[in-house]
């Protein structure tokens, strides 16, 4: 044992080494970065593949097309998010913490939209020329993805807490969490249409906002909740 | 009584269709959800049995 | 001596099974408590309900009297547990786990990192990412925090798994010290503990022997495989899964 | 006083075997009940109903597209509320009832969306369109769906409760949310469509016969519910006395 107990125990701290320790790994995997950036690109160069590259037709669908395909890329980098820590026993030691396990999935939470949401977010523009976004789009485009995508995150931490405990999850958590979407990309793909059209787009981020705001304060708690049911699984 | 004549009924002015598709579904699907507990009392009350049986064979 | 940690009546049912019931316990200061049993009689599941992390159990768990459902922060900073998988992040070196669970505890300057992982055998080994190491020195790794976090209660969970017959005198011998200086432990293991202070056992599974014949032949054999299990087998076994 | 009474009454509840006997009494009074609402609301809707002066006949679907998607979403509230007390005391029964609520609810769900399909064929000339009620409806299925999947994913009994339970709170949050959203973003692409029910005044003899179809479906549902969750306690209490008594003496 060692003598020196010199520090205190600090959520705080807790939060921030949490948020460092999962930064270092992913930085030390980057392929967690990378690979739903390029799943995001691919999905999106198919549509004008599969229906039609005619500049007109594709500048209707462009907001439609980047936002489903950031949402799904979103939702298959979800897996990964507490399998690791499931598997190697820190998932347990976690909970066992002496810290809310709220704020703990807050940190997980926030580095994974630190590597998939904001990279997404900032990938969107380019794809946005690449599917004739008209010009007025673009920033309402990116605000709206910034707005929505740790929404997304958060919503996504409850289904990966609630099936991390599962020997096999294939499609279960696509099933779970692609209904909770479907608000955040009727008023994303609705914000960026409305500019396009020349009207006011205040109001629907207002919503994303709340909607964002909601998911912060509920998700981490029921994400928390979902993370012990698991651990018992 | 709203119908003059028994065809009039079922033709249901020309919807007859749509309106007996939806009754007609609707009414196999509730019948099948009080049927399906009904069968699960029976199964479980059978393997009980069973299982009573069994033990009275290996005391 | 004062009493760390009781629980009365205890009793544990997973998808209606029971695995033990009436299960009283208590442990002062000074005590290191075994939990054996043969497999499959809920070791570990007494270990996870007592560290908090089994939710429905019956009976109450007490931590210096109070129960701990009333205060678990309190309980958890006093607490460290080491589970069935050590923790340990392959992708990181043996150092950078240790600072985030300093940063869930107390923090932790280099130097006492340093020396942490010194008393267990792994100086040279701080900057190596994890995965260069075997099993035996990931499980190291995470008993270097029993030289870091200053908890009173201990709570290990086959914390020999994977250890060298010298690892294995050098943890019985921090055990010891541990409870001389009025800590507590509890642990299981399937090793003989040969250990200065006295060691108190709690045997799970007997009266579901006594219940069901056809177990006994299973439980006889148990024990008989208790003493003389090879640390290596339980190594690979730790390996596989 | 009261608050004693319901105190011993909810503890009650929570015992199985109270549960399994006082059900066992109800179930034919709600079960009579529901059988008589709907032959009396079947009968009056299709056979003494006026019909619809736009839309004719097909009109009379609406006893029971309404009524299955009222069920659709209180059962999706039910089940919720079941789940949020068996998650916070612990309670087995709440926890059985939450499980059987589901695939009524899906099954609702689900007559009220192929009742909406069948009857926007005549009335919009198309078997699907994207109208804001329909829409809602699809989404709740996929949320049951969900609910019923994640259920069945556990091996644990205990764990597959709580966390469909999580689940099904998520949801109820979410459900308003989705119903606001779904029904402005009907009007950003459909100005002006004309839904299917509202209507601004029906005359009594058409909502009456409505009204005695709603009640004659909770009735339903409330019987089948019994009859799951009866089932459920049987299945998870086998190896109490009362129960291989029970199922022994029949």
């Amino acid at each position: 044992m060692t003598d020196s107990s010199v520090g205190q125990i600090s959520t705080w701290r807790a939060f921030t080494g949490t948020l460092k320790r999962d930064l270092l790994l992913v930085f030390r995997r980057r392929s967690d970065i990378v690979n739903p950036l390029l799943f995001f690109s691919i999905a999106v160069t198919l549509f004008p593949l599969g229906i039609s590259p005619e500049p007109e037709f594709l500048s209707n669908i462009a907001a439609g097309v980047l936002w489903v395909c950031a949402l799904l890329a979103t939702l298959l980098s979800l897996d990964s998010l507490f399998q690791q820590d499931m598997a190697d026993g820190s998932l347990e030691q976690l909970v066992i913490s002496p810290h809310p396990l709220f704020i703990l999935v807050l940190s997980k939470v926030l580095v994974h939209w630190l590597v998939t949401g904001l990279p997404l977010t900032l990938l969107a523009p380019l794809l946005a020329v690449m599917m004739f976004l008209p010009d007025e789009g673009f920033g309402t485009l990116f605000i709206t993805l910034l707005l929505g995508t740790p929404t997304l995150s958060l919503i996504g931490a409850i289904g990966a807490a609630l099936t991390v405990g599962l020997r096999k999850t294939g499609v279960l958590l696509t099933l779970l969490i692609l209904p909770l979407y479907i608000p955040i990309l009727i008023f994303g793909t609705g914000a960026v249409m409305a500019t396009s059209n020349g009207m006011a787009v205040g109001g629907h981020l207002a919503i994303l906002g709340a909607m964002f705001l909601i998911a912060l304060v509920m998700a981490p708690l029921a994400a928390g909740a979902a993370l012990k049911i698991s651990l018992n699984g | 009584m709203h119908f003059d004549s028994f065809a009039d009924f079922i033709s249901m002015g020309g919807h007859g269709l749509y309106v007996w598709m939806a009754y007609g579904l609707t009414t196999v699907l509730l019948v099948i959800n009080f049927v399906l507990p009904v069968m699960h009392k029976r199964q479980l009350v059978k393997e009980q049995a069973r299982k009573m049986r069994r033990e009275q064979q290996t005391p | 001596m004062q009493e760390l940690l009781s629980g009365q009546n205890l009793a544990c049912e997973r998808d209606d099974r029971l695995l033990f019931s009436e299960l009283s316990f208590s442990l002062s200061c000074g005590d290191v408590l075994q939990i054996a049993g043969p497999n499959g009689t809920g070791k570990t599941t007494l270990l996870r309900m007592l560290a908090g992390l089994l939710p429905d159990y019956e009976g109450e768990i007490c931590f210096k009297g109070q129960p701990v459902l009333e205060d678990p922060e309190r309980f958890r900073e006093n607490l460290l547990y080491i589970g069935h998988h050590p923790g340990i992040k392959l992708n990181l070196t043996p150092e950078e786990n240790l600072r985030w669970y300093q940063a869930l505890y107390r923090p932790a300057s280099a130097e006492q990192i340093h020396y942490a992982l010194a008393r267990v055998k792994l100086t040279g080994y701080e900057d190596v990412p994890c995965y260069t190491l075997s099993a035996g020195q990931h499980r190291r790794v995470a008993l270097a925090r029993l030289f870091l976090h200053p908890a009173p209660l201990w709570i290990l969970d086959e914390p020999f798994t994977a250890i060298d017959q010298g690892g294995v005198k050098e943890i019985e011998q921090l055990l010891a010290d541990h409870a001389r200086q009025g800590g507590g432990v509890i642990l299981t293991t399937h090793h003989n503990l040969s250990l200065p202070a006295e060691l108190k056992v709690i045997t799970l599974g007997q009266s579901r022997q006594q219940k069901e014949s056809f177990h006994e032949k299973d439980s006889q054999l148990n024990t008989e495989q208790v003493t003389e299990q090879d640390p290596f087998t339980v190594d690979q076994r730790g390996e596989h899964d | 006083m009261m608050f004693e009474t319901f105190r011993t009454w909810f503890h009650r509840m929570g015992s199985p075997k109270w549960f399994y006997d006082i059900t066992g009494r109800w179930i034919p009074w709600f079960g009579g009940i529901a059988a008589l609402c709907l032959l009396v609301g079947t009968v009056w809707g299709l056979f003494f109903a006026p019909q619809d002066y736009q839309q004719g006949n097909s009109f009379r679907i609406i006893y029971i597209h309404v009524p299955a998607a009222i069920l659709a979403q209180s059962i999706f509230f039910t089940m919720a509320i079941a789940g949020g007390i068996g998650l916070i005391w612990k309670m087995k029964v709440a926890d059985m009832v939450a499980k059987s609520c589901a695939p009524i609810g899906a099954t609702m769900t689900f007559i009220a969306l192929f009742t909406g399909a069948v009857w926007g064929k005549p009335t919009w000339g198309a078997w699907w369109v994207w109208d804001a009620r329909l829409t809602s409806m699809l989404i709740l299925l996929f949320l049951y769906f969900g609910v019923i999947a994640l259920q069945s994913a556990f091996d644990s009994k205990q764990s597959a409760a709580r966390a469909s339970a999580i689940l099904s709170l998520v949801g109820v949050v979410n459900i308003p949310i989705i119903k606001y959203s779904v029904e402005w973003w009907n009007t950003l692409h459909q100005p002006a469509t004309f839904t299917l029910t509202e209507k601004p005044a029906m005359p009594m003899e058409m909502w009456m016969p409505l009204l005695v179809m709603v009640i004659g479906f909770y009735c339903f549902f409330a019987t089948v519910l019994m009859m799951r969750t009866r089932n459920e306690i049987l299945e998870r209490e086998k190896r109490t006395q009362w129960v291989q008594g029970l199922l022994s003496s029949q």
